[in-house]
């Protein structure tokens, strides 16, 4: 997962990066099999213990999904946790320093 | 199926072959060459000056995002984590790889950031040499395989090298007559109408540059050679110029010539040479 | 309809096949031999460098189905094969004597 | 499209670098996915799946920033910006076999602005439906995916 959070104008704005193959379960591999279905279902950020940011996403996000978004409060130097969970119960939680 | 016979007669006319008949020949002993090559870079970058008036000249590195705002805003989004980053980091640990025999790529190239001074004529070899042979010339120089020419890890040292090359000045000298011969034979190349679609470099991307050929817009020529190699989203994978130029020639349903080979090394050094005057900002990440 | 754009083109076309020195048609008169000119042709056009994508694929289907037996179909498909490589070659002499002329400027 | 698992996995690795710290977290309590509305194959059901039948109403208080012609359907870009009082965002492309594609819940001190980058199949209607009010305010925009092209 890449992050970069940045403070600004009382906001921090927020662009990130998950690395996962995002499989449609439409996909067939070399020998014809339908490769399964493999995705992010969830994305969210806490601040503070409180959730500034929640997103569902289906299979036909892009691969690597890429959000941006922005919450209020929150100052340079302060951490928040970016984590996201997939169809089959993997995830993955970062710690972000705010820029 | 079997119409191919009438495809080239569209534009093979009658006024081509009477002007043929008063061609002069050039290339005389003595000839001033850096004189000749400025008049054609001067004329080559004032064609694009003016088919687009509002695009800055430094900007035609950002190939056929200068000119198409739409495809712009896409492209600015994806370089906000831009795909090739990680193929930059992979090429700077092989860059930083010894070889079998204790050296490495900075034994040649010392800290990689030599951009700039490819494509050159080497006088005594009398051929162009490319960032991408050099590279491939300083493993065998040092006893190692050569490496494909148009992905991979070849593909991967040549962007962390342009990647700390990034703006360099592009300034490709012509100073001889075999230079010289070498840059006529690549702009021969790029204003010749091959393949089944008879069809040259300059009418995609000098004729038709901001207009769509069918749903793409083609990239100007001014400019094409600065951001190589490029991630292009359809290959998923970094490729090379030369990997560029092979499919290029494909589409138009010419037989692609082999990477690295005499053609695409001249037509790189005439086309970097067009581009003189602006800087080098490889890896580039396109469609 | 015949334009005079067209008529003028076969006009030049027959009139460069003449001066290349090709001006026999291919005078093949089964597969195997028409599969040997388009072999010869594509060579050509090649060593001028402006062979084609797919002349050679077409010769590969010539000599497949010739080796199935459907002589009709190899035949004509070796004809393409030659034609299209006559034609490279002929774009070919043309455009290294007068490429300065395409140049869009 | 193509990533293989080592690809991923060098990805994952990777990413790791730009981590101040991979904390353990007590694991987070995930909010219930819409199952049923992202396994939805038309828009209509997608859409009383996602929100029941609200009723739906065009607004221009909805900035969706979307490519006429789309570089490459597997890479759509798109940024949506509101000025009402949203409670979510859900993105829907009406020709994609499953036409909701994402969808953001807005919390308090979350900013009515976001941006993803989305597949579409084919040439299609992109859909936003923005919830507020107890009701959906829509805007639209169609976005052309070509292929086979020779990519400029």
């Amino acid at each position: 997962m890449k992050v970069k959070a940045s403070a600004r104008n009382g906001s921090v704005i927020v662009k990130t990066l998950l690395a996962h193959p995002m499989e449609t379960g439409r996909r067939k591999d070399g020998d014809g099999k339908l490769i399964p279905g493999h995705y992010i279902t969830e994305v969210e950020a806490n601040h503070n213990g409180e959730r500034v940011f929640h997103c569902e996403l289906g299979p036909s996000v892009s691969k690597d999904p890429y959000l941006a978004f922005s919450f209020q409060g929150g100052n340079s130097g302060e951490t928040f946790t970016m984590s996201w969970v997939d169809n089959k119960g993997e995830n993955e939680s970062t710690e972000v320093e705010i820029r | 199926m079997f119409t191919t016979r009438i495809q080239l007669t569209l534009s093979l006319t009658v006024a081509t072959l009477v002007a043929s008949a008063c061609m002069p020949m050039s290339k005389k002993a003595g000839m001033d060459y850096p004189a000749l090559v400025q008049d054609d870079v001067t004329t080559f970058q004032a064609f694009f000056e003016k088919r687009f008036p509002d695009t800055e000249k430094a900007d035609y590195i950002n190939g056929v995002y200068s000119i198409d705002a739409d495809a712009r805003s896409q492209w600015e989004s994806l370089e906000e984590f831009p795909p090739y980053e990680l193929s930059v980091d992979q090429g700077k640990a092989l860059y930083e790889t010894p070889f079998a025999n204790g050296s490495s790529y900075a034994t040649c190239f010392g800290d990689g950031a030599v951009r700039s001074q490819y494509p050159y004529y080497d006088e005594d070899r009398a051929m162009v040499i490319t960032l991408e042979l050099a590279i491939n010339e300083c493993r065998t120089a040092n006893g190692e395989k050569v490496l494909k020419y148009k992905k991979g890890d070849l593909a991967k040292v040549s962007a962390y090298m342009s990647f700390v090359s990034r703006g360099q000045a592009i300034n490709v000298d012509v100073a001889s007559e075999g230079a010289y011969n070498a840059y006529m034979d690549g702009k021969e190349f790029f204003y010749s109408k091959r393949g089944q679609f008879n069809i040259s470099c300059a009418d995609c991307h000098m004729r038709a540059t901001g207009f769509y050929l069918r749903a793409d817009v083609p990239s100007p020529g001014l400019g094409q050679t600065s951001h190589f190699p490029t991630f292009r989203t359809k290959w998923d994978a970094l490729g090379t110029l030369h990997r560029r130029y092979g499919g290029c020639n494909e589409n138009i349903r010419a037989k692609a010539f082999p990477a690295q080979s005499p053609e695409y090394r001249n037509l790189e050094y005439f086309q970097t040479v067009m581009s003189n005057g602006l800087v080098f900002n490889g890896p580039g990440s396109r469609k | 309809m015949i334009n005079i754009n067209t008529l003028l083109s076969s006009l030049v076309l027959s009139l460069m096949l003449a001066l290349s020195g090709l001006a026999s048609a291919a005078e093949a008169t089964n597969a195997t031999q028409m599969i040997a000119e388009a072999e010869a042709m594509n060579q050509a056009a090649a060593d001028v460098g402006f062979e084609w994508r797919d002349t050679r694929s077409y010769i590969a289907d010539a000599v497949k189905a010739l080796a199935d037996g459907k002589e009709d179909q190899a035949y004509q498909l070796a004809s393409e094969a030659y034609e299209q490589a006559k034609l490279a070659l002929i774009q070919g002499k043309l455009m290294r004597e007068n490429w300065q002329q395409y140049i869009p400027l | 499209m193509n990533q293989s698992r080592r690809q991923f996995m060098t990805r994952v690795g990777k990413s790791v670098a730009f981590l101040v710290a991979v904390v353990n977290l007590p694991r987070v309590v995930w909010a219930n996915w819409s199952a049923s509305a992202f396994g939805a194959t038309d828009l209509d059901t997608a859409i009383v799946e996602r929100y029941g039948n609200l009723a739906i109403a065009d607004s221009d208080a909805i900035q969706l920033k979307a490519p006429s012609i789309a570089e490459n359907g597997a890479v759509v870009p798109i940024s949506i910006a509101t000025t009402l009082a949203a409670k979510s965002i859900s993105v829907f492309v009406e020709k994609n076999p499953s036409p909701l594609s994402c969808s953001f819940n807005i919390q308090p001190r979350m900013n009515t602005d976001v941006s993803v980058r989305i597949r579409m199949g084919a040439t299609s209607n992109l859909i936003v439906l923005v919830e507020a009010d107890g009701k959906l305010y829509r805007t639209s925009q169609e976005v052309k995916v070509t292929i086979g092209g020779c990519g400029g």
